[in-house]
């Protein structure tokens, strides 16, 4: 038990309960605070897997923006203070059961895989980028295309194209995505009938 | 290089035409239809036509020491005749290059010049008188462009030069362009946005409104000349009967030219069926000379080594020395020549004797619809509903002369039955054309029978063996029929439109250049002629006197030759008196006398220069082209190239008896008496003529009304057209009511039973459509409802259960998974 | 509980599991997309957790990256469109939509 | 060198055993002093500076001169007061909001150096992971607002919301500025490139930076939602806005977590545009460069030295964040407040276009240069400067990996393609 397994306990634990809180708790705002507190520790996670990219990534896209666009959303379509719109106990119940069937199935078949865990010599060569959490530059490069951390790799120089069309793509998808946005929410005149 | 040089002048002469025409017809009126520029356009075409015909023609005689005039003594005769040797010797040296080839030096080469030697020796020692024949038949042939090639028979477009090709050419475009310069004069009222046709009533009684047609009009000349020239031009038969039915379209296009007026359109019809007629007796002819020769050249074939590779027409057909058909003994099948190895190497064949006539009528039979022979001569008056022009161009002087022209050119494969029949019918037409000539007043219908009975003529004279004589009328008559259709024109156009003689009289006042003219022409035809006034031994006249001089004669050798057929000696000769009687009483109605009606004298006048121009300058030539008659240089260019058997007569085997062909001596021998016999026949028609009209002394409506059967007879044209209405449209009626009958009852009965069949089955059908084909789409679509009714439980619409669903569906898949393969 | 491939595994099943028991759940379209959002981080532990347990390299961190973006994307039209759907029905409760109900 | 931390990743790595948490305790202990005390300083600040601005004296009573304990006594007081919650509210939410705008503030304060190697954890990505943190702090506000249930809060949460994920992008924007002269994320790194002379500042790097400069500061003052941009708690609209239902220490919470960020921001400036802890003096920072490499050898005087020096740039750090504050209360008691629109207006219609406009400059800076005097900048190759803060900081990590085969792949890279940029040029 070092410092490392202890502080991924924490989060871990930070991380599941934060989900199962979501799952039970009934107003919205709520739901999105124990968001922030579950994906808040899974950023925290990707940090202690020595993603500080991602983790960094995750804390300002989701938390910072995607919560805060959900939470704003809440606002806007409260019709109420404390909206809440009740889930028969009934569903919860039932769709607790399933998911726990769910949880069971998807955790016996983890169990069942057993996962090919690098050679020492893989972690020493093989990715020694991933191995101390310097990611950011290596990153930044295969976006631009080239992969350092897979050029440096002993065997030979299996150049490995980056990911620079895929960022490209996104980029333009993102592009899209907004203007698809304005235009989805941008405010219609339009008759309100009865729900 | 001189066929080359031939060659490529007659093709500019030849395609100009069609490109004025295409110019013309697509360029269409060039935004008003008061332009000109396709008349200019026409004219120059033909006109540059004429001069390179005209080169070409020079270009001929010199290359082949043809100016040399021939008769003064012996050593120049003999010099005369030895450079064309020569230029028969050297032959084979410009056959290389250009495609050439000689006529009679084709099979029996040796014998052929040698004969024709000794011949020349024979009338050098009998006397100065005999019309040198020129010597060295030059001709020209080959191909110009391959259509189409099937099996051993190649379509092709070829050439056939010779002096006869050279002359039609010149004549042909001469007139041609002065007639197209008179038109443009003639047609002028066709300059106009509106016209107004005076002829031409619609249903309600009004006259007929157009626009004006004027360069349409000299489109179609101009696609006339076109074909025509190509006609003359033509190098195998094939491509002579494609430019045959051109005409015949031209002619038909420009009879109808003014579609609206009905008469118009049933004389072009009535043309068009004619001629029809005839090509069909055409095209057998052509498929049994294809059966068997084997090509329809006339000329050689030759590679380009300039070896023959396959004969032509004109050589294949053999004749022996007295000109005669080679025929086998027994089977009297005739040998065909040399056949090339194209065809069958070193092989003959041979074509019965009959199927040889056949082939000879056939073609003749095509020769009669276009030139209105007997008995298909009825269309020609008809087709006068065409412009003026039209008739002076197409239907005197070159159109309906081609038929001769095509007897010419075809000459060499006429037997002797062919000729005779040939004979026979020139010699009804012309007799009975002459007659109803005489009764009719139309000023145009008189010159159109005048031209049937000149074609008579012609026909007789190449009949009767005269080759030259008939060609020789032909180009002639060309001349001065052209000229007074021209006249006759001009009168119409200066009398608004009137053609019957009978409302004019004392137009010479009025119109002087045309009168004086026509006067020309008149005589020409008439064949007067002053004896001895130049020299004792030759006559002065003009034209026609020659060449019918010379038709006469040949036929009064011919007689003498075979007595039983003296009918072709006094049918022409009378019926040169009647052609001076009518064609005088022409003149004398139309322009002499007092004028009948004042109405149309007062307003009738002469026509601008435009169109006299050119009635003066045909006139010279109506009246001295033919100077000199047979020694005179036009006829020497005619038989420049005449047939080689045609020189001598033949003796020729006919049935059981004989048909004596004569030759030049012989024809030349009754030369004498024959033209003084026609000339007294000319010269009483005359005078019975200027009796009758010139004068008053006699009253011809009492000599009308007395001969008023007779009269009737010929003013309805020997009920030509009731005997064709009775022997034709009057059976074929039948015949077709006969068909409708057949068709209303049998086939009509036929359709409606398959019909009510069909309706029956159909009901039937529908009951088994509806029962069990609808019946099982129904119950698939019914069964498809009820499924989808019994799945949309699940479609709940809303998305949670869906995910529900989702998350159940995996577990369940893991859960059969794990249970269907633990561990 | 050490830190190693499995427990990330485990912890990302569990963060997927809620997120789909959320979408199950939530009558709330918010709520719902809060489901989905849960799954993606789901998938993203996983990306993650193998990149830095197994030689897959930085392929994980940069497939985990490219899904944070389009899920930020996604939420952004997902949104929009609960407002329009809160425009026309006056509430956000997605039971309302089944007027595609069979 | 403790201090010094590679990645987030080593310095989670060190505590291989408990004796690391106690360093990592150590680590936490200090940053809070930071976090705790200057918040006291800038409210004191805050108003003795309002005071003057409005010609007043300011607190003058509870401490000796200046009554510079002012800010102490007003923490005991809040201290003491009752912990309220309405009953509208829903009080787990109410209770738990003030925590997180705390502990967001707070936790930037993680990647920010003070000093040389003075960073908790200098990881690659620092400035993206400040950025990260901060803009976790609108949460805990938009939680505030409207969990309290009074209209004033929630309206007061609603704008924040707004204001917030609309001034973040220029926030970035303009951030990202500086780095592309840098090269680097490093805030560590981004510091040590801009020793020598103030004109290797980056602010003086070329005119986008120095446009981009005082954007940032605006942008970077409203993300603070300091006046002119303070409509989340515009007392005259909205009683208190977002915290009108709060009290006492929680209250005061929220005014830590607000100056607190102010600080962190310009911090964040500083580091970027300013120099961070160079004095800007050529021989002044070449004396203390010299100091902090021969305090790498760990013989004890030198040591005593380096670290002496260290705490050198931290002063002087600490003053030019201060500084940034200083102004930011100045332009608070001297500009009057917007209204929302134009807010909204002021930063999606002008700064972002601005922002992006500079963004773009900058990365077109370097050709410019090259074409025009043959190297990328107009003051020192920043590509040495680049390699010697390389340098600084790999001997600064305590655990110096020998083949660091991505990272220095890419230093080198990164170096690589700079000097080609000259080269290429002067050939």
């Amino acid at each position: 038990m070092n410092g490392e397994s202890f502080l991924f306990t924490v989060f871990a634990l930070a991380t599941c309960l934060g989900a199962i809180a979501v799952v039970f708790s009934q107003t919205v705002v709520r739901m999105a605070f124990w968001l922030v507190i579950s994906l808040g520790s899974t950023a925290a996670l990707f940090f202690l897997a020595n993603a500080d990219f991602v983790g960094a990534a995750q804390l300002l896209i989701y938390v910072g923006g995607t919560l805060v666009l959900l939470v704003f959303g809440v606002m806007l379509t409260a019709s109420g203070p404390y909206l809440k719109i009740a889930t028969s106990p009934g569903e919860i119940v039932m769709g607790s059961l399933v998911g726990l069937m769910f949880l069971f199935v998807v955790f016996a078949s983890l169990n069942g895989v057993d996962w090919r865990e690098p050679s020492a010599a893989a972690i020493e060569t093989g990715n020694p980028v991933v191995a101390t959490g310097n990611t950011l530059r290596p990153i930044g490069l295969s976006f631009l295309g080239s992969r350092p951390d897979q050029d440096l790799t002993g065997d030979g120089d299996t150049l490995t194209p980056g990911y620079l069309l895929p960022f490209e793509i996104v980029s333009v998808h993102l592009l899209v995505v907004l203007i698809g946005a304005a235009y989805l929410a941008r405010a219609k005149r339009r008759a309100v009938g009865p729900g | 290089m001189v066929g080359e040089t031939l060659r490529n002048l007659l093709m500019i002469a030849w395609l100009l035409p069609l490109a004025g025409f295409a110019v013309e017809i697509f360029g269409g009126f060039w935004g008003s239809r008061k332009s000109r520029v396709a008349a200019w356009m026409s004219v120059g075409c033909i006109a540059t036509g004429f001069f390179c015909s005209l080169s070409a023609l020079l270009i001929w005689g010199s290359s082949n020491n043809f100016w040399k005039v021939p008769h003064e003594t012996d050593h120049h005769a003999d010099a005369g005749h030895a450079e064309p040797d020569h230029a028969v010797a050297d032959h084979p040296a410009d056959s290389h290059d250009s495609h050439d080839s000689h006529d009679s030096h084709d099979s029996h080469d040796s014998h052929d010049s040698h004969d024709s030697h000794d011949s020349h020796d024979s009338h050098d020692s009998h006397d100065s008188h005999e019309p040198p024949v020129v010597l060295g038949q030059t001709v020209y042939s080959g191909t110009l462009y391959y259509l189409a090639r099937f099996g051993s028979l190649d379509i092709s477009l070829d050439y056939y030069i010779d002096s006869l090709t050279l002359v039609m050419f010149t004549m042909v475009t001469f007139i041609a362009t002065c007639i197209h310069v008179f038109a443009m004069g003639y047609m002028s009222e066709e300059l106009t946005e509106e016209l107004v046709d005076h002829s031409a009533h619609l249903s309600n009684g009004h006259h007929v409104h157009r626009p004006g047609r004027y360069y349409r009009f000299f489109a179609f000349l101009s696609l006339f000349c076109f074909s025509m020239l190509g006609l003359v031009l033509a190098g195998n038969i094939f491509q002579v009967f494609i430019f045959w039915e051109l005409v015949g379209i031209c002619s038909y296009l420009l009879i109808g030219f003014y579609t609206e007026r009905k008469a118009a359109c049933n004389a072009a019809n009535k043309a068009f069926v004619m001629n029809r007629v005839g090509d069909f007796g055409f095209l057998i002819g052509l498929m049994v000379l294809w059966t068997f020769f084997g090509t329809f050249r006339f000329g050689e074939t030759l590679n380009d080594k300039g070896e023959v590779v396959q004969a032509g027409l004109f050589q294949m057909l053999p004749r022996d020395e007295t000109g005669n058909v080679l025929r086998d003994a027994e089977s009297g099948d005739v040998k065909i020549g040399v056949v090339t190895a194209a065809v069958e190497p070193g092989g003959t064949r041979t074509i019965p004797y009959s199927l040889l006539v056949v082939a000879g009528l056939g073609v003749f039979a095509g020769c009669v619809g276009k030139s209105a022979q007997f008995p298909l001569q009825t269309w020609l008056p008809d087709a006068m509903e065409g412009p003026t022009p039209v008739s002076a161009l197409v239907h005197s002087a070159t159109m309906v002369a081609a038929g001769v022209y095509l007897v010419g050119r075809f000459y060499p494969m006429f037997v002797q039955e062919v000729l005779l029949t040939i004979a026979y019918v020139g010699c009804i037409t012309l007799f009975m054309a002459a007659t109803i000539a005489i009764v009719a007043t139309d000023i145009k219908k008189v010159l159109a029978y005048s031209t049937i009975s000149q074609l008579g003529y012609m026909m007789l004279g190449l009949g009767v063996f005269g080759w030259g004589a008939g060609l020789f009328h032909l180009i002639t008559h060309a001349f001065f029929k052209s000229l007074m259709f021209l006249c006759s024109g001009s009168v119409i156009y200066g009398c608004h439109h009137e053609q019957e003689m009978p409302k004019m009289g004392g137009l010479w006042r009025k119109m002087p250049i045309t009168a004086f003219t026509m006067l020309v022409g008149v005589i020409a035809i008439s064949g007067l002629a002053v004896p001895g006034l130049i020299s004792l031994s030759s006559v002065f006249a003009f034209s026609g006197f020659f060449s019918k001089d010379a038709v006469v004669a040949t036929s009064l050798a011919f007689v003498k030759g075979n007595p039983s057929h003296f009918l072709l000696f006094i049918v022409p000769l009378v019926t040169a008196g009647i052609t001076a009687f009518y064609m005088f009483r022409l003149w004398f109605y139309t322009f002499a006398g007092k004028p009948r009606d004042q109405h149309i004298y007062d307003h009738c006048h002469e026509s601008p220069w435009i169109m006299t121009g050119p009635l003066l300058a045909l006139s010279f030539f109506a009246a001295f082209c033919a100077i000199g008659g047979e020694e005179g240089p036009l006829y020497r260019l005619i038989t420049g190239d005449q047939p080689a058997h045609v020189a001598h007569g033949i003796a020729a085997p006919l049935g059981s008896g004989e048909l004596t062909l004569p030759g030049h001596e012989a024809i030349h021998a009754v030369h004498g008496t024959a033209g003084t016999l026609a000339l007294i026949a000319a010269a009483s028609g005359t005078f019975i003529a200027w009796l009758l009209y010139g004068t008053t002394l006699v009253n011809v409506a009492e000599i009308k009304r007395q001969l008023s059967g007779l009269h009737g007879f010929l003013a309805n044209k020997w009920h030509f057209d009731e005997l064709y209405d009775g022997l034709f449209m009057k059976p074929s009626h039948v015949v077709g009511s006969c068909c409708v009958w057949i068709d209303k009852t049998i086939f009509d009965g036929i359709i409606h039973a398959s019909a009510e069949v069909m309706i029956f089955i159909s009901k039937w059908d529908k009951l088994f459509d509806e029962a069990v084909v609808d019946g099982f789409v129904n119950l698939l679509g019914d069964s498809t409802f009820a499924v989808g009714r019994s799945l949309r439980v699940i479609q709940t619409g809303r998305l949670r259960q869906y995910v529900m669903f989702i998350v159940v569906g995996v577990v369940a898949l893991f859960a059969i998974l794990f249970t269907t393969f633990p561990g | 509980m050490t830190a190693d491939l499995n427990s990330y595994l485990f912890v990302g099943a569990v963060l997927f599991v809620c997120g789909v028991v959320c979408m199950a759940t939530k009558r709330n379209g918010i709520g719902v997309l809060m489901g989905v959002e849960l799954v993606l981080n789901g998938a993203n532990v996983n990306f993650v957790a193998f990149s830095r347990y197994t030689d897959l390299g930085l392929d994980g961190q940069i497939f985990s990256l490219f899904v944070i973006v389009l899920a930020a994307a996604e939420a952004a039209v997902a949104l929009a469109i609960a407002l329009n759907f809160y425009n026309n029905h006056l509430t956000i409760d997605v039971d309302r939509a089944n007027k595609l109900k069979g | 060198m403790m201090f010094a931390a590679q990645s987030i990743a080593e310095f989670f790595q060190r505590f291989g055993g408990w004796q690391y948490v106690i360093a990592a305790v150590i680590h936490a202990v200090l940053l809070v002093h930071v976090f705790a005390v200057s918040p006291f300083a800038f409210i004191w600040l805050e108003r003795k500076v309002s005071g003057r601005i409005q010609d007043r004296l300011g607190p003058t009573r509870v401490g000796g001169l200046f009554g510079w304990l002012q800010s102490l006594a007003d923490g005991i007081k809040l201290v003491q007061k009752e912990d309220l919650c309405p009953t509208a509210a829903d009080s787990m939410l109410f209770r738990s909001a003030p925590y997180i705008v705390c502990v967001s503030s707070f936790a930037a304060f993680m990647v920010l150096p003070f000093s040389h190697g003075w960073v908790a954890v200098a990881a690659d990505c620092g400035l993206f992971i400040i950025l990260a943190i901060l803009s976790l702090e609108v949460f805990g506000i938009i939680m505030a607002g409207y969990s309290s249930g009074s209209k004033w809060s929630l309206f007061g949460g609603m704008r924040e919301a707004a204001q917030m994920v609309s001034y973040e992008i220029p926030l970035a924007i303009c951030a990202l500025v500086p780095v592309i002269a840098a090269g680097s994320l490093n805030l560590g790194e981004v510091g040590g490139m801009q020793r020598g002379w103030f004109t290797n500042w980056f602010m003086f790097h070329d005119p986008f930076t120095f446009i981009a400069f005082f954007v940032y500061f605006v942008v970077a003052t409203a993300s603070c939602k300091r006046a002119p941009f303070d409509l989340a708690e515009a007392e005259s609209e909205l009683v208190g806005g977002f915290h009108t239902e709060y009290s006492g220490m929680r209250w005061s919470f929220f005014f830590m977590g607000e100056y607190a960020s102010m600080f962190a921001v310009c911090g964040i400036a500083s580091v970027l545009f300013l120099g961070g802890w160079n004095t800007g003096l050529a021989p002044v920072d070449d004396a203390l460069y010299a100091a902090r490499n021969a305090s790498i050898d760990g013989t004890a005087g030198s040591a005593a030295v380096g670290y002496l020096a260290n705490v050198i740039g931290a002063a002087v750090f600490a003053a030019k964040a201060s500084f940034g504050v200083f102004v930011q209360v100045w332009l608070r008691w001297t500009l009057p407040r917007l209204r929302i629109d134009q807010v909204m207006t002021t930063c999606l219609k002008y700064l972002v276009p601005i922002s992006c406009f500079l963004f773009l400059g900058a990365t077109l800076w370097p050709i410019i240069l090259v074409t025009g005097m043959g190297r990328t900048t107009w003051t020192a190759p920043i590509g040495d400067r680049a390699a010697e803060g390389l340098q600084e900081t790999r001997d600064g990590s305590s655990v110096a990996r020998v083949s660091d085969a991505g990272y220095s792949g890419a230093a080198q890279a990164r170096v690589g393609d700079t000097g080609n940029i000259g080269e290429g040029v002067v050939q």
